[in-house]
């Protein structure tokens, strides 16, 4: 117990060095995410943009300028920064069970009616001045207990008041966002997999990663993330990912350093990574002719490209019925867009709360307003350039891959993972990770098996994980009473050589 | 209707199960000529009067099924005056209490009579249960649905605080059962109500403060073997689901699609049977649904053929590809499931004096 | 908060009746259980009967007379009562974690050696008298802190006193006995999957119940032990278990009346349950010849009997390679021996701790002593008498059986249960559930869908259950480190009419 | 060997793993010349230096293979010099805590360090980790290990008794991790080494009791989105089951036995490789044998054709028959697994002053 210890301070420790931080105040062209307890959207910050949040519309600039972690109040279609102390509807807050002693829950007898509440909303009352509002109309408010009227303002504040916290999005909070949405459009990966995934496939700065997921760039995003610009990533997208755009990307406001180490290459091509023609004449793959125009060439890659998009997506359409989900018409939107385009996109996932809402709202706004005459002249104008690019970069890419010796490998497919796994496995090098996740556990299994055979991977291992939360208050601490029963399931191993 | 027995057939003034798919049902008590508004229509209780437990009874516009009430059924469809047990928590404390018949039990609060109506089972007919509720309301409500539900005569339902005034019974208990609030308050008198040959305690509390006190309180009183349990139940969705290939080769595309048409048959997306109501309905369906969570590419399994014993050479694959796509047979956990009902206390008497 | 309650005492109210209940102290011939904390073991009291446990050996006559939950001490190979305050070794311990903090472990300085510790116990000094010596020569205990004194005696108390409770069998203490033994042997039923088949099948007193287990008799005694002798049960049993045997049930200490409900059926005469034949000449069944003589029909019944069950061990050798499990071939040894034999057998499965001991010592007993020539005896005498009784309670079962409309059908087998659920579904009357247990999922998930298919079958569900214990201590509160991964699954059925 | 980056061969004075099977690895530091005893013979040093990392390298009487450390890979095979995180917790403490590089993160207490090296992995090269270590000779020995371990820049080791003497500390951090008998007694320094643009912390408890305790504390000190998590990892042990049919009639019984044959191939048993390590080695297997809860019908995986795309018609099937046996691939979890390591409280602070 030394009192006063000693201590061995390294002549390099940056302690207190503020270096390559980023700024901490809200900024126009920011992504940033909207909190209010498990309500998380995001949004890019545009002055005069409107978004719609929880049944209101209001304008960002009012966020401009401040510090990350500020909150706000919408009011009068703004937003206005407001104190943190008068809101603590967060905690303390009893999540549920117990209340068998609870009673008289409809005798409240509150005298303002549900259309004078309305008007005043309209009127623009803030959400505190309704509560107390509300509380003075109270007839039974003051012979409630102490515990009973702060229970009765916590629930008021809960509907009326609609605070903010604006946050800087990470890994983190992108996860719990499209989490709390709907974790289905995320393969049911779980914050507690994603965790692992990173770890496992020991994720760090100078690595070199090959990810293939669907998971809407929620796991390309969180390795990017752990690159942080140092390293290498190649992103093997399927045909219905145009040019491999993954919207959750977009939302970590990575810089284009921290985005020039990502690479893109299309599942489809894999079979020919390894040709000779490719090395000879990089443009003419993946045809029967060898011998055709460079330009056709390029086109026609392309169209074959689209034409694999549509059929994959009509083949989902068949396997899963009615199941046709929008995350795909809104990458087909982005695909006809430019970047403010997909920007918008991502807004539209987040600003309605049922799945159908999102499909009618994505299409008013694609027929819209002045977006309509830009992508038009963009599909003029960019569209054989953008292609040529696109080939070039590929044909980079083929390069990257076919050098292999990749420090880890991870998939997160909604296709079957094996034949992916089996491929790529190919460019990882000898004591290196893979790690293969899927919501079901029976393509795993199967993944398991056939590595097993192939041999050259130890340290095969299937698991899932429980994720349980606990609700910590003084007297009432348990666990939640729902909790998530599954996050997925992965397959990790470590790759050796093969005799 | 009994929950003592069962019945062959309905009779006037059964209360039954109507089964219109999992997750819904609902209670029903027959009189004759009534007609019961259904969401597949006017269901006249004269159509199902008479009919065998367990028949399927026209509606206007479906049908329904009609069946007889048991403990797990009960607990699923009961009015609900508190709290309830259900029947993962139901099973794991009557197993724990060593309830069977003649056991004589002590059970306190009454609630909803979720717990109840199992234990009654279990001790039937040669024990009997003392149940104590606190409110006079819920304990005269208890007290009619045990006489209407033909198992009156196993259980006496008291009105009475037991943390202020105990239970009153001096060593007759093989058992107690302890919901309440503050269960430390009433272990003494637990005691007291166990016989001195010994017996076995339940305690059930939703937070942990509770059970710390309740131990600390069991230990106290020189119970032995005191362990606190959670049980969760974790369902599964049966499904067949079908993974794309994925396409790693612009070449092989073609020659996928063609193989894909030998296999269609196995492939059928659900069709929606005729009546109202799918016999084959599952578990999570519908739950899965409304929390918009369904998970895709799922093909529900509506295989026609009959059970035959198919004899098959490669056999261990657990997924098998089908033309551009991967098949398996899968357990689809929901997206939400129970994560505490509450922390069962287990402890054991032993004999004394 | 009513102060004096009104009370509705019926007047069928037996309160304080004590008809109908056991007696309360150990006799001869009873089952018991001992225990020691995790340790349970089942015998059948019988004077001068040699037990072995925990190493040590002793005689169970100290026992007899005294009542079911009294504490003996093992002391000079004899059971001496022991008072319950003296020892506390079971609650109040820490069973884990944060141990951070202790140092020192090694430095006990104990001065007495193993070979004089061992040398007390030779002439016969009780535990708590070694403890008192190793307390009285530990250099350091008087230098611990009081905790630390406290635990040191737990410690020690655990080692060297061996104080077993004798409790009387009941489904939970015989549910524990097999788990803590090696859950596989039961095919990893834990109790909470076990609580859950007894009730989702509705099993009470006058229940008409269709078994078909290989969990030794745990499932069939627990059915048996919620009817008491009300009712009736049909257990389906494989070829195997010769005549049905099941160890477990004799545990239970049945009255012969509680067993007399009982009635035992081959799995492999399922075929001819609704054969006419059956009806108009009862023992001529399962031949191709139908005119053939009686005599001869039943013995060779009951060879074929035996037969299936060579071939099904034999198939189960092949299939698990080296996994011929012990309880074979006790059943085996049991279906030469008389009922004391079997009792034999059960104490066999409880006397040691591995697996191989297990076989060993069963093979002495059997081939020791004076159980030999008795069983010689049986053979040549009662063979064939006891085939034919058991020809004609077989018949008796199939009427049973055929009868039909059973209250509930409950599987729990070593074999693929599907076409044992579809085959036994038939004799179900309608609106009564239907369970099955099994070890894997894969197994249930087929039953599912086949059942589905069928029709005619509600409310279908596969669930699998989490059992989590807690320790709960002043300060020291958490879950058990270690849990149990996997409890079996468990499909739920209601039967109705079909169209 | 370092945990910077991946070097490609194995160098004299690395320190490497060795693995001889799963739950059999062990950590060897190199030296020209040495020889090594194994349990399948002597393992020469010079016959490990100079190959690449992930290669079979020959024993006296088998081989094993060489791997490069990960931080994962050390937290099972690290010096205990404490009870230490393991990998399932230390993942979400990474994603919960917004490591990345850059990051400025304080650490108490260091203990053996296997948190450390995961959070070093997740920040460098430009952020830094502050560790404060109690005891002296594990903070020295944590200092040496990080330098051994080519990591020496990114983190600054004290020994110091932070819940005494505070975290020294001045709005440095963006991220704090507690790892404390009583870590309440450490949060205001917590809060005080935290940047003012705010930060996370995290605080690991084995007991609830720490936990309400911290919760309380951090309340009062402004904390918000305070959540208690707990994560488990559930493995399963892939394996090829035969699970017998049911023999439900003397007479179908040959007809069975037949069908048996033309199967054979597919329900082989295990072999043993003939090298003493199995690649195909699953995690669960030795420790379900240790514990005697092996279960019956397992066959292990060992088919031996390679990977292709076969089309099969009836796919959906879970389990299929072949002859007398119904044969599945399923995924079976340990009779044990860890039950609790401990509580992980986190909490944001948002930005203040």
């Amino acid at each position: 117990m030394a009192s006063e210890a000693k201590e061995d301070v390294r002549p390099c420790d940056p302690g207190t060095s503020e270096s390559g931080r980023m700024q901490n105040s809200i900024k126009e062209g920011d992504f940033v995410i909207f909190k209010k307890e498990n309500i998380l959207k995001a949004i890019q910050i545009r002055k005069n943009r409107t978004m719609f949040l929880e049944k209101m519309k209001f304008k960002l600039d009012g966020a401009i300028g401040h510090p990350y972690g500020t909150m706000f109040e919408v009011c009068n279609m703004k937003l206005v920064k407001v104190e943190r102390k008068i809101l603590n509807t967060e905690d303390a807050t009893d999540k549920g069970i117990d209340n068998r002693d609870l009673h008289d829950r409809n005798l409240e007898n509150q005298k303002l009616s549900r259309d004078e509440i309305v008007e005043m909303k309209k009127e623009g009352l803030r959400g505190q001045e309704i509560v107390d509002q509300l509380v003075e109309n109270s007839a039974t408010f003051k012979i409630k207990t102490e515990f009973s009227q702060e229970k009765y303002i916590k629930k008021k504040k809960k509907k009326h008041v609609s605070v903010y916290t604006i946050l800087r999005p990470c890994t983190r909070l992108i996860s719990d966002m499209y989490t709390n949405k709907g974790p289905a459009r995320i393969l049911n990966l779980r914050i507690d997999s994603l965790g692992q995934i990173l770890s496992q496939a020991n994720v760090r700065a100078n690595s070199r990663v090959i990810v293939m997921e669907n998971t809407l760039g929620l796991v390309l995003g969180a390795v990017l993330e752990r690159l942080s610009g140092l390293g290498c990533v190649v992103s093997v997208y399927s045909g219905t990912d145009v040019h491999g755009s993954r919207p959750a990307v977009e939302v970590f406001n990575f810089t284009k350093e921290q985005l020039a180490i990502l690479h893109h290459y299309p599942l489809h091509e894999l079979d020919t990574v390894n040709t000779d023609i490719a090395d000879t004449n990089p443009q003419s793959i993946n045809t029967d002719t060898v011998t055709i125009e460079k330009k056709s060439t390029d086109i026609a890659m392309a169209t074959a490209s689209d034409v694999a998009m549509e059929n994959d997506s009509d083949k989902t359409g068949i396997e899963s019925g009615k199941d046709k989900t929008n995350e795909n018409e809104i990458i087909k939107d982005n695909s006809k867009g430019d970047t403010t385009e997909k920007n918008e996109a991502i807004v539209a996932i987040k600003n309605t709360d049922t799945e159908q809402g999102v499909t009618k709202e994505t299409k008013e706004k694609a027929t819209n307003g002045d977006n309509k005459s830009k992508r038009f002249r963009y599909e003029k104008e960019e569209h054989s350039e953008k292609k040529a690019e696109w080939r070039n970069k590929v044909e980079e890419t083929r390069k990257i891959l076919k050098a292999g010796d990749f420090d880890s490998l991870i998939v997160a497919s909604k296709f079957h993972p094996t034949p992916i796994v089996m491929d790529l496995i190919e460019y990882v090098a000898p004591s290196r990770p893979i790690v293969v996740f899927s919501q079901y556990k029976e393509p795993l299994m199967d993944c398991f098996s056939k590595l097993r055979s192939r041999g050259g991977v130890l340290n095969l291992r299937l698991t899932e994980t429980w994720l349980r939360e606990h609700q910590v208050l003084p007297g009432r601490t348990h666990p939640l009473i729902n909790m998530s029963a599954t996050g997925g399931y992965l397959l990790t191993a470590t790759m050796v050589m093969r005799d | 209707m009994s929950f003592k027995e069962y019945r062959p057939n309905i009779l006037d003034g059964d209360t039954v199960v109507l089964f219109m798919g999992h997750a819904n049902m609902l209670s029903l008590k027959l009189q004759k000529g009534e007609v019961f508004q259904t969401k597949f229509g006017a269901l006249h209780h004269d159509d199902v009067i008479g009919k065998k437990y367990g028949s399927k009874v026209r509606t206007g516009k479906g049908f329904v099924y009609v069946l007889h009430f048991t403990p797990e059924l009960w607990t699923l469809n009961l009015p609900h005056r508190t709290q309830i047990l259900y029947a993962t928590d139901i099973s794991m404390v009557t197993i724990q209490l060593d309830l069977k018949p003649g056991s004589i039990v002590v059970e306190s609060g009454t609630g909803s009579g979720s717990l109840s109506h199992s234990i009654i089972r279990a001790i039937a007919p040669t024990g009997h249960l003392h149940t104590f509720e606190f409110h006079e309301e819920r304990s005269k409500k208890a007290r009619k649905e045990f006489d209407d539900h033909d198992i009156g005569e196993y259980v006496t339902v008291r009105h009475r605080d037991v943390c202020e005034n105990g239970f009153d019974l001096e060593h007759v208990a093989d058992a107690v059962f302890l919901d309440l609030p503050r269960p430390w308050d009433a272990l003494v008198s637990a005691k007291t109500a166990l016989r001195k040959e010994g017996g076995r305690l339940c305690s059930f509390s939703p937070c942990i403060e509770q059970v710390q006190k309740s131990c600390e309180k069991l230990r106290d009183l020189g119970f032995t073997e005191i362990v606190t349990l959670e049980c969760l139940l974790r369902p599964f969705n049966v499904s067949n689901v079908s993974l794309p290939m994925p396409q790693m080769s612009s070449m092989k595309k073609r020659k996928y699609e063609t193989d894909a048409e030998d296999c269609d048959g196995a492939t059928k997306v659900l069709k929606q049977p005729d009546g109202n109501l799918k016999e084959d309905d599952d578990p999570q369906k519908d739950e899965v649904k409304n929390k918009g969570s369904e998970t895709k590419n799922v093909v529900k399994d509506e295989e026609s053929e009959i059970f035959n014993l198919r004899p098959y050479v490669d056999s261990h694959d657990a997924v098998t590809i089908c033309g551009s796509n991967a098949k398996f047979k899968t357990g689809i956990p929901p997206t939400l499931m129970p994560g505490h009902t509450g922390y069962l206390t287990f402890a054991t008497l032993l004999p004394y004096g």
